[in-house]
């Protein structure tokens, strides 16, 4: 199924969770936040997760800044 | 500061919400050329509370974590900012988004009014705090120096207030001590001097001020030499607190003489 | 400076005439209130050249050795001042006297125009200047911010110049940088800011005009906790000389932004 | 101003809503000796704007009418204000009145923060701001030296904004010459800065920055001798404006001739 | 000034040696586009004292006379400067040919350090003076702003001293207050600003220190529209004179209202 | 009938119109505005309104200000 | 005979005098004073004073300046 | 013999050397500069140097000062 990640289209299988895109995406030892369809999905939650067709995710770190 | 003087209680502690610190200078993490710029000159400030953006992870490039690896293995108190939002509802999702990432509630609210001079939206700014406390933020939100928003914003909860000292990234220094000084007399928590600062010796008025500690990033980053820009500023912070705590002189315009009148030789004033 | 960074040569040293310095804060042994608060404080400013002044020997008191029997111990530079005198003949003849106590011929050179202001004669001045060169001194005066006298004291061959900030025991810091920075300009010898300032702020400022180093007494002794303010004016000192090696960012007068741009979200201006 | 110069168009005019003006000093009508007083020093200062207060008439006093009567002879606009007001519906009703007393529609909105600084409280105001256009008032609010209030004030449809330079009564003259610059790039409608002016350079100064009026009171009222004063504001706000259009030389660290270098008798340097 | 207020003396006149004045602004005559750019400015000025140069004829060109004739048909009191020497001895002798030229002894001494700051040489200066002085001239000295300096001259028979407030033609404004208020506090002979003015607020600010007048040239010679600068400055000389005399309110860092606090309608403050 | 003026209390007569008590109070040269129970009174109406008993009125006029 | 004046070298027929010299300069009408050999020539000797050969002269007058 | 010291009288024995003055005064251990009637004495001529009637001394010594 199609879904969209930090604004870019992307493939995944069905049932794919939260995590597991998170590894898929080489992400896994990085501490970041996720955000499906605009609200928070909780970290706790990532592993419970299933992506649906069509969600809209928002991967997010931390960055220099000031 | 480092070395107390017998003179001083053995430490002189910043306390913000729950936590406690011993720097009172507070470092942004942006504009560095690499990295190992970066992390030396953090050390060199001293700082233990530093700012981080929060951002979408750019999925085309890799090998960013360099930097978060380094602030937590250094311990570093990282203080997440929502700069770029100019709503309360793009802060709040910004802080709540950073809460995710760390587990920690610490933020520095950032909702600006334009980006050309990248004052802060007042009015947005007081909203978005309102909500955040109520969630259980810790918030040290950036202001304006006008005391009346200041008093709002401690009346709303927050943990400390950020006046700017002058437009972000602009080395004026501070604009308006006579502002700084009433927000000093009207709020009880903590002032931390957000923005503005250009060399040492603004940083070290702001804390003659009586203000508890100084944020900056571009005054280090964009210095010629950062490393030894960011050892001046702590030094800075440093003199400037310990020159408010030690009480100066009054100020006169007439002379005193700090030698001895009597015994001088054959002078028609002695 | 006590430690220098990566980016700077290992040791930033003040040469005047034959002498060399690390430290560039100058202290006075005036005003204090004992002999310990006046060696404690000494310490804890870091200096290396203390001024002391040549006063008759009060043959009714007794013991009044300790001070300087501390400073020779100590290793600290004295820098006899001619405080007091209101000629140049006066000055000459307390300086000779001055050389003849130690043997050494640094001395401070000072010619009061007034008692009130404590401003300096520089007609007087430019006159025992040029008698005391002659005479093999290394001469260190005490002038006005007048960039011509500057020039013709480095002209009779003083090994510094030494031009108030404000006038001596006010308080009032670097009343006029723009003179200064024209005698910083002018003259090659190095330029001691001496007298006037006030807190930490007012030193590092001087220095991040790029001069060389400060001369205070009034500003630490007269202070609530003066052992405090050595330590604050020993920071405000190396804070603005990094500084000023560091090369500070421009003064801009609109924002520069200190995060990142890319990644913000929802933001309508990012 | 009175007598423009050939360089000038004949008249420089200040446009405000629907009213033009001459001058650009207003001034309050507040804190004098007595109605004489007061008069006097209205007709020394020139102004053509002057601001009342809006109150309960005392019944138990009597022939208070004397101001107003003069006022209306001398065909002054009327400016009343909303002084006293800490909340938008205190001033929205107080505007009201206002209205209704001479049928007039021009108001200097004022809604405090708190009765210690006087500082307005710019939620408030924004919020009566709105309200108050809607109702067909031509707002002229007073507000604190924010740019990004500034520009909402203008964006919610007020006629001018009213910065201050200082607290109210403060005498502490043009404390932030930056915002105010910024608040002049930010806005549209006219600028006139409104409180703290303490003498006649701080209203040359304002004008100076390109501002387009001042607002006082006590500077005037409170000065030793008040009509010598309104003189002097008076020529204060016209010589700041005639050296804003005059376009002034620009600042250089270094000297410039004005007499000329040749024919010179004997100089070595001519 | 022009028209004085019921609360002044008729008149307020400068005294300086045998003369009186009614304007506190005297102007230079150089650096104008051509004469009549300068007799418009002169008259727009309405200084009563303008300087000249004294310089070779030009053998060469051919009349140049307009100007002296439009000046000496005006009633303008000339003042010969000695603009370009660097010596007492040059000074002297161009004071005794500008004396010849019309039989006049009032001059501006002015024996300058170096071409590059134009600031005066203060040792050259003092000669020169007492010369003059003995010879029967009223002198004018352009001095430093070193307070001794100034006493000195006021020793050897100045009628008046004339300070810088900055570098000639910089613009910089009055630099050292503090220096002009002491000077103003040690000689009793008039103070007139000499050099560094740039705007109107400048002339206003030196003249609320209590100085008794100001000379420019570059200031207005050199502004876009000089005819409106020297109305400018016309204006802010008299604008900062008044309000000397009218004594200011005082400084303070918080507010005093200027409304009446009775009679507001229900703020929770009055 | 009792009213309140300016919050001290006052006797008047029935029917008193609010432009009848201006002139009682000696006000009617004086430029002044009227609130009868919080509410604005348009100087148009002052003639028409009659006051009832318990109204509170406020009757307020321009002094110096700054 | 011959003589500097201002810098410039000059013929001027014996004994002219000063004011003659001032006059052929066309400077009869300008305020100048006048130096000769450095020292300077009262307004009222012009009239009686006659260059010598190798005279330096100095005419000088007033000019705009600040 | 009678002496001035720092402006105070003072007897001592005829002959008695600059260097044994400073010693009777208690200050051999002190760093001190003497002048003798405005001219200054090089410690080196201390001892050579004896006193004469009427002799005007000062004896100076290093103090605090700024």
């Amino acid at each position: 199924m199609r879904i969209q990640v930090n604004g870019e289209p992307r493939e995944v299988a069905e049932e794919t969770s939260i995590r597991a895109l998170i590894e898929a995406l080489g992400l896994g030892a990085v501490p970041v936040a996720v955000e499906r369809n605009h609200d928070l999905v909780p970290r706790a939650l990532h592993e419970a997760t299933a992506l649906r067709d069509g969600d809209q995710l928002e991967v997010v770190h931390f960055v220099g800044g000031g | 500061m480092s070395e107390a003087t017998p003179e001083l209680p053995s430490a002189d502690l910043l306390h913000i919400g729950a936590h406690t610190f011993r720097s009172r200078l507070f470092v942004g993490t942006g504009k560095y050329k690499d990295f190992a710029e970066t992390s030396a000159a953090l050390l060199a400030s001293g700082a233990e509370v530093v700012t981080v953006a929060v951002r979408r992870v750019d999925l085309s490039a890799r090998g960013e974590g360099s930097l978060l690896g380094f602030l937590r293995e250094r311990r570093f108190t990282l203080l997440p900012n929502t700069a770029g939002c100019y709503t309360a509802e793009d802060a709040v999702r910004t802080c709540r988004l950073a809460r995710e990432i760390l587990g920690e509630s610490l933020v520095k609210l950032e909702v600006l009014g334009d980006p050309k001079t990248l004052f802060p939206d007042v009015v947005q700014t007081l909203e978005a705090a309102k909500i955040l406390v109520k969630e259980g933020f810790t918030v040290l939100p950036y202001t304006s120096d006008d005391p009346i928003t200041a008093r709002k914003l401690e009346d709303v909860g927050c943990a400390a207030v950020m006046p700017l000292a002058a437009p972000i990234g602009s080395g004026l220094g501070v604009r308006n001590p006579y502002n700084l000084a009433i927000i000093l007399d009207t709020v009880k928590v903590p002032v931390i001097v957000d923005a503005g600062v250009g060399t040492a010796s603004d940083a070290a008025i702001a804390m003659e001020l009586g203000c508890h500690g100084v944020l900056m990033n571009t005054a280090i980053a964009g210095a010629r030499l950062p490393l030894t820009m960011a050892s001046a500023m702590r030094k800075g912070v440093e003199a400037g607190r310990e020159a408010y705590l030690a009480g100066r002189i009054e100020r006169r315009l007439y002379a005193t003489a700090s030698s001895p009148l009597a015994g001088v030789l054959g002078s028609k004033h002695a």
